[in-house]
C-alpha cells in the first residue's frame, strides 16, 4: 500500500537492476522479434529447445525499465517449462511474476508474451512442424493505453 | 550516497531565504487579503510587495503582473483568455510545434471549440522561423505565442523579431518565458510581448504559483470566476504564501542571474565537451549557441531513455529523459521530432539542467558513471549487433 | 493590543503542524512528482499520501480526489467541467441564488456560452426548498449545484434530499462544501454528491491549495490543459507542499472536529444571545439549528457594516460585513437580498465566524467594544432620527 | 508607496475614527440630503449662513468609511468659505484633501459634493434667491465603477 505511487514494485527493479538471461543464443533453435522504434521498444528472444523442453532462453531489449524487465522475468519464467507450457504464458502472468506493472507499462508484457510466442512459432517453423504454428499475435499496436479514465 | 540533482529545469528546491520569507505568511500574517481590517489589508501588501519585486525582474509595470496557480494556469489563462475575449471578431492563433503541453493541450482545447491553430515546425535546432510567423498571420489572428527557450532542448527563440512581426499584423504575442525568468534576461518591452508566463518553482520559488504578466490594454477573459481578487481577472483567495515567496524568489534571482549564468555555461559547456570524449554514438540536441545556460541534452544512440534514468537514479544521479511532465507517459518527446530526429534516437535522449547548488564534481560524478551504464545498456540492445 | 480574530469563515490560519509537515518538501524533497527518479518518485508519494487523508476525511476513495489551487477552481471545475462533457447532450444547469461566486460567477460565464441556468430562490433563512430542485429538474438538466453550508449565514441545506432528486432525474449533484469540510461531517456517500469542493485554507491548511471530489465514473472536462498530473484531468507541477498541508490538516479535522464542533456551538450560542442582549434593533440571519458550529451572523439596524468592521478593527477585532471575497467591493450581499431582508438591513450585517484560537475572552471583548460602537454610528444616522 | 495597498489614507482614517461636525444644527439654513438605502450610504448635510459666509455645518451619515471620511472632510472644508466658493468644491477636491480614495470609494466623494450642493440651494430656495438655484445634480447614479481594467 505505501509504494502504489512508486512507478515499479521492487521486483521489477530488481529485475531491472540485473537483468537474467542478457544476450544471444549462438545457435538457437528460435528466435522472436517483435516491437520497433517508433514505439521505442524492441525485443529479440532466444530459445534453446531439447525434446520439447526449453533448456535455456535469453534475450536482447531495447526499452524501458518494464521491457527489460519483462524480458527478463519471461526468460526466467520458460526455462525448464515444455512448449506447451510456455505457450501459455500470458502477459499477465509475466506482470504479475513482476508484482504488477502500472497500467501505462503492461504493453512491455505483452511484448514479452509476444516475443515468447513467436520464438515458440520460429522453433516450429524451423521444425516443420508447421501445423503447428500459430497465428503470430506480434506486430499489433502494442500500446494498451491507459483507459481507466475516472 | 550524495544526492546529483540535475534536473533543475524540471523544478527547482526553494531557497531557504524564501521559505523564511514565506513562513510569517502561514501562521501570523495569514489574513484574508479580502478583508478590511488591517490585518487583511497587511497580507494584501505583501501581495502588492511581491508584485512590485516581479515586475521588477521583467521591466514591467506592478499592476501588469497577475499572480497564477502556476506556469501552466499563465499559459491557459493568455491563450484562451485572449481566444475568449477576441471572439466572434478574431479566431486565429499561431504558436509552434515545440511549445510546453501547457500551449499545446490549450491550443487543442481551443481547436476543439472552433478556434483555427496554426502549429509552426521548428529547424533542426529547435527554432522558429520569423519568417513562418509572417506568412502565417492574418487579420484574424488573435494571438501568436512561442515560447522564449524551450525547456526540453534549451534553444532561445527570436522572440524580438516575431514580437514586432506579431505587432504589426494586429495580433497580441505570448511567451512562455517558464524556462528563461530569473535565468536570462527578460524584458517585456525588448521582447515585445503582450504576454508572459512564468513560474515560481522554476527560479527556487515554490510550487503552486506563478504569474501571467499582461501589457496595460491587452484585453482578456478570466479563466477563474468567483471572487475579485487580481483585479478581477483571477478569482480565488490568493496564495499569500506562495506569492510572497514568488516575489523574493524573483528578487534574489535579479541580482544573482548575470553571474550564476555565467557559472552555468562553464559548467554546461563541460559537461557537454565530457560526454562527447567518453561516450560514442552521442547526438547533441538544440542550437549550440542560443540555449540556455544550464541546459544539456543528448540523445544516446541504440539505448532508451528512461533505462538510462533509472540507472542514473541507483546512481543518485537525478536527470531526465524528456521533459519532466511527459517522463512518466509513453509518447516520445514532440519537441525532438519536430526538430527531425528519427524516433529511435529520440527515445534515447537525456536532458542534463543544471543549478544554483549543481558544482564541478557533481560533473565528475556524471562521467564516472554514465559510461558505464551507456556501456551495461549497450551490450543489452538489439540495435547494436555484436561481430561475430 | 491582542488581536480577536473572529474571521474563520474567510481564512484560518495554518496550523503548526501543517506547516511543519509542508517544510520538508521546500527545500528537501523538492522534486518534480512526475519525475521518473525515486526523488521525484518520493514527492508523488507525498501527494498519494495526502490523497488517502483527504479521501478519509470525506469517506470517498482516494482516486476520486482531485487537487486544485483552491476553492475557487474546485467550483469553477466542477462547473465547467461537467457543462464542456455534456455539451451537445444537456444544457442546464440548477444552482442557487446564494452560492459563493466561485459557483454563481462561473455559472453566468457558462450562461453567455450557452447553457441554460436556473437559480433557485431561498427562504428566509437562507434554505433551498428541495422541492424547487424537483420541479426546476429536467432530462436537460447536467449539473445541480447547491452549497452545503453557506458562507455568509450559515444555513446548512438539505443535501441529502436534494442528492436524491438529482439522482433521480439522472443529473450530476455538485455541493460546495469549503465551509463544511473539516467542520461538520460530511460523507460524500451519505450526501450523495458526484462532485464535493472543498479548501485547504479553511481549514487550518495552507491557502492555494484545494481538492474536488469526482465519484468514480463521473465524467467532467478539463480547465486547466497541458500535463498528466492528477490522472490527466488537471495539468500543471503539483503544488506538493500545499497537498502535504492539505492532507495533515484534513486529517487533524477528522480527530479534532467533533469535539471543537461542540465547543464552537457554545461559543456561537453565547455571542448571538449575549449580542441580542446588549445591543437593540438586531435582526438575526440564517436558521437558528441548521447552521454552521461557528457562525454569527447580524444585521445592526440604522448603521452600515463597513464602519462597524473598521471601527472594530481599531480596537484590534477582525469580523466581516459580508463574505470576504466581497468586503472590498460595493454590492451589498446577494445571499441576505435572497433571503427578502430590506436593502438598509443587508447593509448593516456583520458576520463573526469562530474557531481554534476562539476563547471566552474573545467573545467578552466583543460585548465589551461593540455596543459603544454602535452607538457612536448610530448617533451619527440619519435613519434614526433623534427625538427633538 | 509602501501603503498604496491599504483601502484608506491615513487622512481618511483619522476623519473616520474621529469625524468632526456630527450631529444636526437645530435651526439650519439649508438642508442637503443625498442617497439612500439601497445603495447604501445617506448623507445630511445642514448648513447655517451669515452674509452669504457659511459659518457651521453639520452632517449625518449611514455608510461605509469613506462616506463618513468625505462628510467629515466636506464640512469641515465649507466653513468659513462663501457660498459662491463652497459650490466651487468638486468632488475630487474633497477626495484630495484626503489625500485622495480608493477608486471604488469615489462615489462617496461625489455623494458629499451633492449633498452640499443640495443644502446651498436649500438656503437659497427658503431664501427666495430660486434664480441662484443650479439644477441638482444630486440622485443620479452614485456608483462610479471602477472602469478601469486593464
Ligand atoms: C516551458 C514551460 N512552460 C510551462 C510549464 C508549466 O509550469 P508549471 O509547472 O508551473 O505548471 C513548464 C514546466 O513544467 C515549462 O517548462
Ligand atoms: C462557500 C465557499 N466557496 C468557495 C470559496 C472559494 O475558495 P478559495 O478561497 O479557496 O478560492 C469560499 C471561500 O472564499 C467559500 O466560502
Amino acid at each position: 500500500m505505501s509504494d502504489v505511487w512508486r512507478l515499479y514494485s521492487t521486483k521489477v527493479m530488481e529485475h531491472f537492476k540485473d537483468p537474467r538471461n542478457v544476450g544471444e543464443i549462438e545457435n538457437a533453435d528460435g528466435v522472436g522479434h517483435v516491437g520497433n522504434p517508433v514505439c521505442g521498444d524492441i525485443m529479440e528472444l532466444y530459445i534453446k529447445v531439447d525434446k520439447g523442453i526449453i533448456t535455456d532462453a535469453k534475450f536482447k531489449t531495447f526499452g524501458c525499465g518494464a521491457a527489460i524487465a519483462t524480458s527478463s522475468m519471461v526468460t526466467e519464467m520458460v526455462k525448464g517449462k515444455t512448449l506447451d507450457e510456455a505457450l501459455k504464458i500470458t502477459n499477465a502472468a509475466v506482470a504479475e511474476a513482476l508484482d504488477g506493472l502500472p497500467s501505462v507499462k503492461m504493453h512491455c508484457s505483452v511484448l514479452a508474451e509476444d516475443a515468447l510466442k513467436l520464438a515458440i512459432n520460429d522453433y516450429y517453423k524451423r521444425q516443420g512442424m508447421v501445423s503447428k504454428v500459430v497465428v503470430p499475435e506480434a506486430e499489433h499496436d502494442h500500446h494498451i493505453h491507459d483507459e481507466e479514465e475516472n | 550516497m550524495k544526492r546529483v540533482y540535475l534536473d533543475y529545469a524540471a523544478t527547482t528546491p526553494t531557497r531557504p531565504e524564501v521559505v523564511e520569507a514565506m513562513r510569517p505568511y502561514f501562521t501570523e500574517a495569514f489574513g484574508n487579503p479580502s478583508s478590511l481590517y488591517s490585518y487583511g489589508q497587511e497580507a494584501k501588501g505583501a501581495i502588492e510587495t511581491a508584485r512590485t519585486k516581479v515586475a521588477a525582474l521583467i521591466n514591467a509595470r506592478a499592476e501588469e503582473i497577475l499572480f497564477t496557480s502556476g506556469g501552466t494556469e499563465a499559459d491557459n489563462l493568455a491563450l484562451v483568455g485572449v481566444a475568449y475575449a477576441s471572439e466572434g471578431k478574431k479566431d486565429h492563433i499561431i504558436t509552434s510545434m515545440i511549445e510546453h503541453h501547457a500551449v499545446l493541450e490549450t491550443a487543442k482545447f481551443l481547436e476543439k471549440r472552433g478556434f483555427k491553430i496554426t502549429y509552426l515546425p521548428v529547424d533542426a535546432y529547435g527554432m522558429v522561423n520569423p519568417d513562418d510567423v509572417r506568412k502565417a498571420i492574418t487579420p484574424k489572428t488573435a494571438l501568436v505565442s512561442i515560447m522564449h527557450a524551450n525547456n526540453e532542448v534549451g534553444t532561445i527563440q527570436p522572440i524580438e523579431e516575431i514580437g514586432q512581426i506579431a505587432k504589426d499584423g494586429g495580433a497580441y504575442f505570448h511567451t512562455d518565458a517558464v524556462q528563461t525568468t530569473g535565468h536570462i534576461e527578460v524584458d517585456v518591452n525588448k521582447l515585445g510581448v503582450n504576454l508572459l508566463s512564468m513560474s515560481a518553482h522554476k527560479l527556487y520559488g515554490p510550487k503552486g504559483v506563478g504569474a501571467l504578466y499582461v501589457r496595460k490594454g491587452t484585453r482578456i477573459a478570466s479563466l477563474m470566476h468567483g471572487g475579485e481578487q487580481e483585479r478581477r481577472r483571477r478569482a480565488g483567495t490568493e496564495n499569500v504564501p506562495g506569492i510572497v515567496g514568488l516575489g523574493v524568489a524573483a528578487e534574489l534571482a535579479g541580482e544573482e542571474m548575470r553571474e550564476e549564468a555565467e557559472r552555468l555555461i562553464g559548467l554546461r559547456d563541460r559537461l557537454t565537451q565530457g560526454l562527447m570524449e567518453r561516450i560514442e554514438h552521442l547526438h547533441y540536441n538544440g542550437h549550440p549557441l542560443k540555449r540556455l545556460p544550464n541546459n544539456v541534452s543528448i540523445c544516446v544512440g541504440f539505448i532508451e531513455g528512461e533505462s538510462m534514468v533509472l540507472n542514473l537514479d541507483l546512481d543518485g544521479i537525478c536527470v531526465s529523459t524528456g521533459s519532466a511532465c511527459s517522463s512518466a507517459s509513453l509518447e516520445p518527446s514532440h519537441v525532438l521530432a519536430a526538430m527531425g530526429l528519427p524516433p529511435e534516437l529520440v527515445h534515447g535522449t537525456l536532458r542534463f539542467t543544471m543549478g544554483k547548488w549543481t558544482t564541478e564534481g557533481d560533473i565528475e560524478r556524471v562521467f564516472e558513471v554514465l559510461p558505464k551504464i551507456v556501456a551495461k545498456l549497450r551490450a543489452m540492445s538489439p540495435l547494436l549487433k555484436s561481430p561475430r
